[in-house]
């Protein structure tokens, strides 16, 4: 369960996310869509405290942590019950890819060298990059990094998985088997929120659809009912052409 | 023990007028020496054949051996070197007439060069190659690109060593005293000889060193808070 | 002040009970040939050592252990209370007896010589340095001062001092030699004569020295105590010839003889 | 010139090696362990001590190697006693360590804040977001990274501590450079030449001694920067 | 014009481009699709020489330059006549948003400041950004950062434009956003290589789509011809699922 409540944070005088009121429960999946610029980013990254917002608490798994007093066990507390993967992907410059994969698992789950490497051999495998062990993340295309960042928080098994834009770099083979791969996941009791822009990923990936604006929560619901049926009328207008938005423009 | 304050306060004002001239020179080897060490420190990165080894072999020389060594060499070579030179021009100079203050320069100056070559070759491990291909991508030319992208990225991580270089520069020309150059120990150390009060004029230099770090500290966290270019840095926990 | 006496040095201030020692530290420079200095097998050597270890056997109540350090160091280390006792042929003013106590005899001398290339009569008086080339002076050193007081009793007849490092003897020397400088002026004691005839310089001392200055060791202020003891012992070491001896060893003559200059 | 004497008096020379050594190691590794603590608290700006340990810095930086000395070895011992505590019997080693070890630490502290800074804040939010704890991270992602980066100018300062164990002379401890400036004394200056020649090949070895493992860390750091 | 004539390139014993001919008229948007990890990016890299690549040569307007022989003088004069939009944005981190777009202009163009930065301005308000100018590029979100790099490079009216999956953090309104700004400038006789796996987009904004797997093109054509009667058997299972990559996934 991850409930997150009054959620607040500004940067110099820019409001970006101005109250979050969400509650996923277990084996859930939100997708939490939105323009550009909204808060989504900085909605993940408040839940396991990379930023820390000015008002709000966060709970996971029974353990509650206030943004105001949080102390710095509670917070890595809370970032060991979850593993994200990041927008610009954020693999560690120095290690391989395998060693990318491995590191949490060696070093946070104090996991032996051997399984650590089979775990994270068939995470690799499973974003089909099983000939770039050895490689560095620097000689990678940007999908494969965020593949391997996937991979990354995958092998980690957490609680709750933040996914920001998990498929930007991927075209729609490797977007569709994210798709597959995640899906296999929520059934074993993870609970993902997953920020993204793409909406059909966001309608067959989740059972719950977050529609963000300008620090607000717009609308949730089912996909079904955002997708479908949208109430406010800004939840309309950004989806209304959702089968394609570009079609429209073109002669 | 006896301290006497007011010696103390005296020697100060005559250890500064040294001040003026050891911050000149440590001034015009830093900015020499970066300038050199930067041109070292691309030879090294983007290797020259010939060239890049001679660079690599003086760059050794110059940090391995003692900058009193360094003196030395200097003394005895610069003078003869260059009056034999001045000569071809049918210029006659007495080697021993050349002035001391140019043997300290070029002596300092080829040594922080060197220096200068390794921190200015470590902070540009700093620079994300995404960012020099920016640059590339625009159409910018080596120099425009190093001008305006790369080189305001190393200072970020090079300021704060180019200060330490000039802190030990500072000091560094105590030993110019060899060669005849008053810096603000030797002033001290004349001062002492007058007073018999070493305690008090070592005192005194020390106070003087630090008022001078001050002010530089001052300016130089003034610029290195300039170049975080916007980055909230809270990298605790 | 006497805030900044160490333990040891301030159980010196009480005289010696019976039958028990005071360990003190003597500082001498540690590269001052022949006073003091590293000789060839890596041990301290010099007059300067002799004479304490003289003074060491026949002074009541203390013991003394040498340590060798730079010039500058000596006197630091006497001023902040790690040292008792201080030797580097110092002699006597006024600044120094304000801030020292000095023994009522002297242990060394030294005399001031102007140097000159042997050809060159003219040069005999500081009065003759006035406008010729000087070679430049130690700071530190009391050549300094005695060039320095020089130029502030005669306003009208200014010697050039030249501030810079002095160089090694040999290059002192040898610049005179070479006709760079007209004139070195150096205390005597300090092996120059040696180096003269080892490097085969055309150099020579004029016919009389400048100044024959008595040296000392030099105490630390609170020190009384124990200046009663050394000036027992150095009174000693005179009388039983120890001290000649001594200077004969390392300089070749008594230098007690001199007269010395008022 | 004469060649014999330079070969006479190298093994004299030499023989001062081990406690030059001695005193550069330890002094390195503690003074590194200092910056570290000094660069660290300055970093994330703890009140109260960070301001101390800049002022800290920026004495060592700023003040002569001998005023250090002098500091060390005459004034905690008056400043100590002052508390009661009588450290005169602490050998000349120790105080020359420590001595050394502010100094260096001063200086490496300003080589290692700067280019832990160069570091971006997303390899710390990598480490953080597996669950690292701050420890953790640094060791096996910042510091690695850190290195490439500093190591350059780490040699520098390496190479500096070799030449400032010199410093100790004013102590009458007896390094490669005392031990000539020893002969040169003894000779009356007349071998100046001979003596540096001897010091300057023996410095220049063990620099190059020094370089040479630096680089070969540098190089194993820096494997990943190669694109 | 643009002319890509035999490129090749090795990482290491990875052969990534493995003989590219490529021919784009003035005014021609090239869509480039294809798998993850298949070397559009290189191939985009290798025409502006940020990549030199082992073997080929690339003209543009007249200017032709060979792989092997490249002068650096020449590169530039290449690189002048094209302008690239990053995957990973690249925008330079010590310039404010504004002084990103204006960098080119000043000091490869030689524009006076006060033309640049209306120049400047305008384009960073085309793609929304008008409140952000004096933001250092670490403050913006993916999307924003990601349409700074489009204005850049916009900004510069190169002749041929080269664009690496430029809508990849943009929401659909966004995208199409993109597209009519795109759609506009080809109108002006811009040259178009856009890197994308978002496949309506493609559709829309290109008017010759390149199919390219392993380093070969694998088949090119009209957007109406690649996407609705893809002749080879590799494309075709590409675009199978087009409409709705995931649709086949969903329970
Ligand atoms: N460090 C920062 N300093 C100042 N402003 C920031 C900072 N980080 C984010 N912002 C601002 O906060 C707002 C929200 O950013 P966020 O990254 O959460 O958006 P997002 O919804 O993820 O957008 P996108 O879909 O483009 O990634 C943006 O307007 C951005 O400019
Ligand atoms: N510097 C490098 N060193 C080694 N291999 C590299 C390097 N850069 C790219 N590669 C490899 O070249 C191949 C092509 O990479 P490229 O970035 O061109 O792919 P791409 O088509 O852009 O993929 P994506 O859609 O994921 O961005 C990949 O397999 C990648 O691993
Ligand atoms: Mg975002
Ligand atoms: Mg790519």
């Amino acid at each position: 369960m991850l409930v997150v409540e009054g959620i607040e944070k500004t940067f110099g005088d820019n409001k970006v996310l101005k109250g979050i009121d969400l509650t996923v429960n277990q084996g859930d999946v939100v997708a939490l869509i939105g323009p550009s610029g909204t808060g989504k980013t900085t909605l993940l990254r408040s839940i396991n405290f990379l930023e820390q917002a000015d008002q709000g608490k966060v709970t996971i798994d029974g353990l509650t942590v206030d943004c105001q007093t949080a102390s710095e066990k509670d917070i890595i507390q809370l970032r060991r019950k979850t593993a994200m993967v990041f927008q610009s992907y954020n693999l560690f410059r120095n290690k391989t890819i395998l060693e990318n994969v491995m590191e949490g698992l060696v070093t946070v789950q104090n996991k032996s060298k051997k399984e650590a490497e089979a775990i994270a051999k068939a995470q690799i495998e499973a974003v089909g990059l099983g000939d770039k062990f050895d490689n560095y993340p620097m000689q990678l295309s940007g999908g494969q990094q965020q593949r391997i960042g996937i991979a990354r928080a995958m092998a980690l098994e957490p609680q709750v998985m933040l996914l920001d834009e998990p498929t930007s770099s991927l075209d729609p083979e490797r977007s569709a088997e994210v798709l597959r791969v995640l899906q296999e996941v929520a059934k074993t009791g993870m609970t993902m929120v997953i920020a993204t822009h793409e909406m059909n990923f966001a309608k067959y990936v989740s059972n719950h659809v977050v529609f963000m604006e300008n620090g607000h929560i717009v609308e949730q619901g089912s996909p079904e009912q955002i997708f479908n049926h949208p109430k406010e009328e800004r939840t309309q207008r950004f989806l209304q052409d959702l089968e394609n938005p570009f079609k429209t423009e073109s002669e | 023990m006896n301290f006497d304050i007011q010696v103390m306060i005296d020697t100060i004002w005559v250890v500064m007028r040294a001040v003026p001239r050891t911050f000149g020179i440590a001034a015009v080897v830093l900015v020499i020496g970066i300038l050199l060490g930067a041109v070292f420190a691309q030879l090294k990165m983007k290797p020259v054949p010939v060239i890049t080894p001679l660079v690599r072999l003086f760059v050794s020389y110059m940090r391995g051996v003692p900058l009193i060594v360094h003196l030395f060499v200097m003394m005895y070579s610069l003078p003869q070197a260059s009056s034999s030179l001045l000569a071809i021009f049918g210029v006659t100079v007495q080697p021993h007439d050349f002035p001391s203050l140019i043997i300290v320069i070029t002596t300092f100056s080829l040594l922080e060069a060197a220096i200068e070559s390794e921190n200015i070759r470590g902070a540009f491990q700093s620079i994300d190659p995404r960012q020099i291909e920016a640059g590339q991508s625009i159409g910018m030319t080596r120099r425009q690109n190093l001008r305006r992208i790369i080189i305001p990225q190393v200072l970020s991580v090079a300021i704060p060593l180019f200060l330490n270089a000039f802190l030990k520069n500072i000091k560094g020309l105590s030993l110019a005293f060899t060669v005849g150059v008053v810096d603000i120990l030797a002033q001290a150390r004349y001062a002492a000889a007058l007073s018999y009060r070493y305690l008090e004029s070592y005192i005194a230099a020390a106070l003087v060193y630090w008022l001078i770090c001050g002010v530089l500290q001052m300016i130089f966290n003034r610029v290195e808070l300039k170049l975080q270019f916007g980055e909230t840095r809270r990298q605790g926990v | 002040s006497g805030n900044g006496v160490t333990e040891e040095s301030s159980a010196q201030n009480e005289p010696a009970a019976e039958g028990e020692t005071i360990e003190v530290t003597v500082a001498v420079e540690n590269a001052s040939n022949p006073l003091s200095f590293t000789n060839n097998d890596g041990e301290l050597d010099g007059y300067e050592v002799d004479v304490i270890n003289a003074i060491n056997e026949v002074i009541d109540g203390y013991n003394l252990t040498i340590e060798s350090v730079s010039a500058e160091a000596t006197q630091v280390g006497l001023d902040t209370g790690k040292y008792a006792l201080i030797g580097g042929g110092l002699y006597k003013n006024e600044e120094r007896e304000e801030l020292y106590l000095f023994p009522e005899e002297h242990t060394g001398v030294s005399t001031i010589e102007i140097y000159k290339r042997a050809d060159d009569d003219s040069i005999q008086t500081l009065d003759d340095l006035v406008g010729v080339t000087v070679h430049p002076v130690t700071p530190n050193g009391g050549i300094f001062n005695l060039l320095t007081s020089y130029n502030e009793e005669n306003p009208d007849n200014q010697i050039d001092i030249q501030l810079g490092e002095a160089g090694n003897f040999a290059q002192r020397f040898q610049a005179l030699h070479d006709g760079v400088s007209d004139a070195v002026v150096m205390p005597s004691n300090l092996g120059a004569d040696d180096m003269i005839t080892d490097l085969e310089l055309n150099v020579s001392t004029a016919d009389e020295p400048v100044q024959v200055n008595p040296t000392y060791f030099v105490l630390a202020q609170d020190q009384e105590a124990m200046k009663e003891k050394l000036d027992e012992a150095i009174a000693q070491l005179k009388e039983d010839g120890t001290l000649a001896e001594l200077s004969e060893k390392w300089y070749g003559e008594n230098m007690f003889d001199y007269e010395l200059t008022e | 010139m004469d060649f014999s004497f330079i070969i006479d008096i190298l093994p004299t020379l030499i023989k001062t090696l081990p406690l030059t050594i001695y005193i550069m190691v330890i002094a390195a590794v503690f003074g590194f362990l200092l910056a570290i603590v000094v660069a660290a608290v300055r970093i994330k700006q703890i009140p109260v001590i960070s301001q101390l340990f800049a002022v800290y810095a920026s004495f060592m930086r700023s003040t002569p190697g001998i005023i250090h000395i002098f500091i060390v070895y005459y004034g905690l011992p008056v400043l100590l006693s002052g508390f009661g505590l009588n450290i005169n019997s602490i050998s000349r080693v120790t105080f020359s360590i420590v001595a050394l070890v502010l100094y260096n630490g001063a200086f490496v502290s300003e080589i290692l804040r700067p280019s832990y800074m160069a570091v971006s804040r997303e390899q710390h939010e990598a480490a953080i977001s597996v669950g690292m704890t701050s420890w953790q991270k640094h060791r096996r992602i910042i510091f690695p990274q850190v290195l490439p980066i500093a190591l350059p100018s780490l040699g520098n300062a390496l190479i500096d501590l070799l030449k400032d164990t010199s410093l100790l002379f004013l102590i009458g401890l007896v390094d490669i450079m005392g031990q000539a400036d020893i002969i040169i004394a003894n000779t009356y200056g007349v071998y100046q030449l001979e003596v540096y020649i001897a010091i300057a090949l023996i410095y220049w070895a063990l620099s190059s001694l020094l370089v040479f493992g630096l680089n070969f860390l540098e190089k194993r750091y820096s494997r990943y920067y190669q694109r």
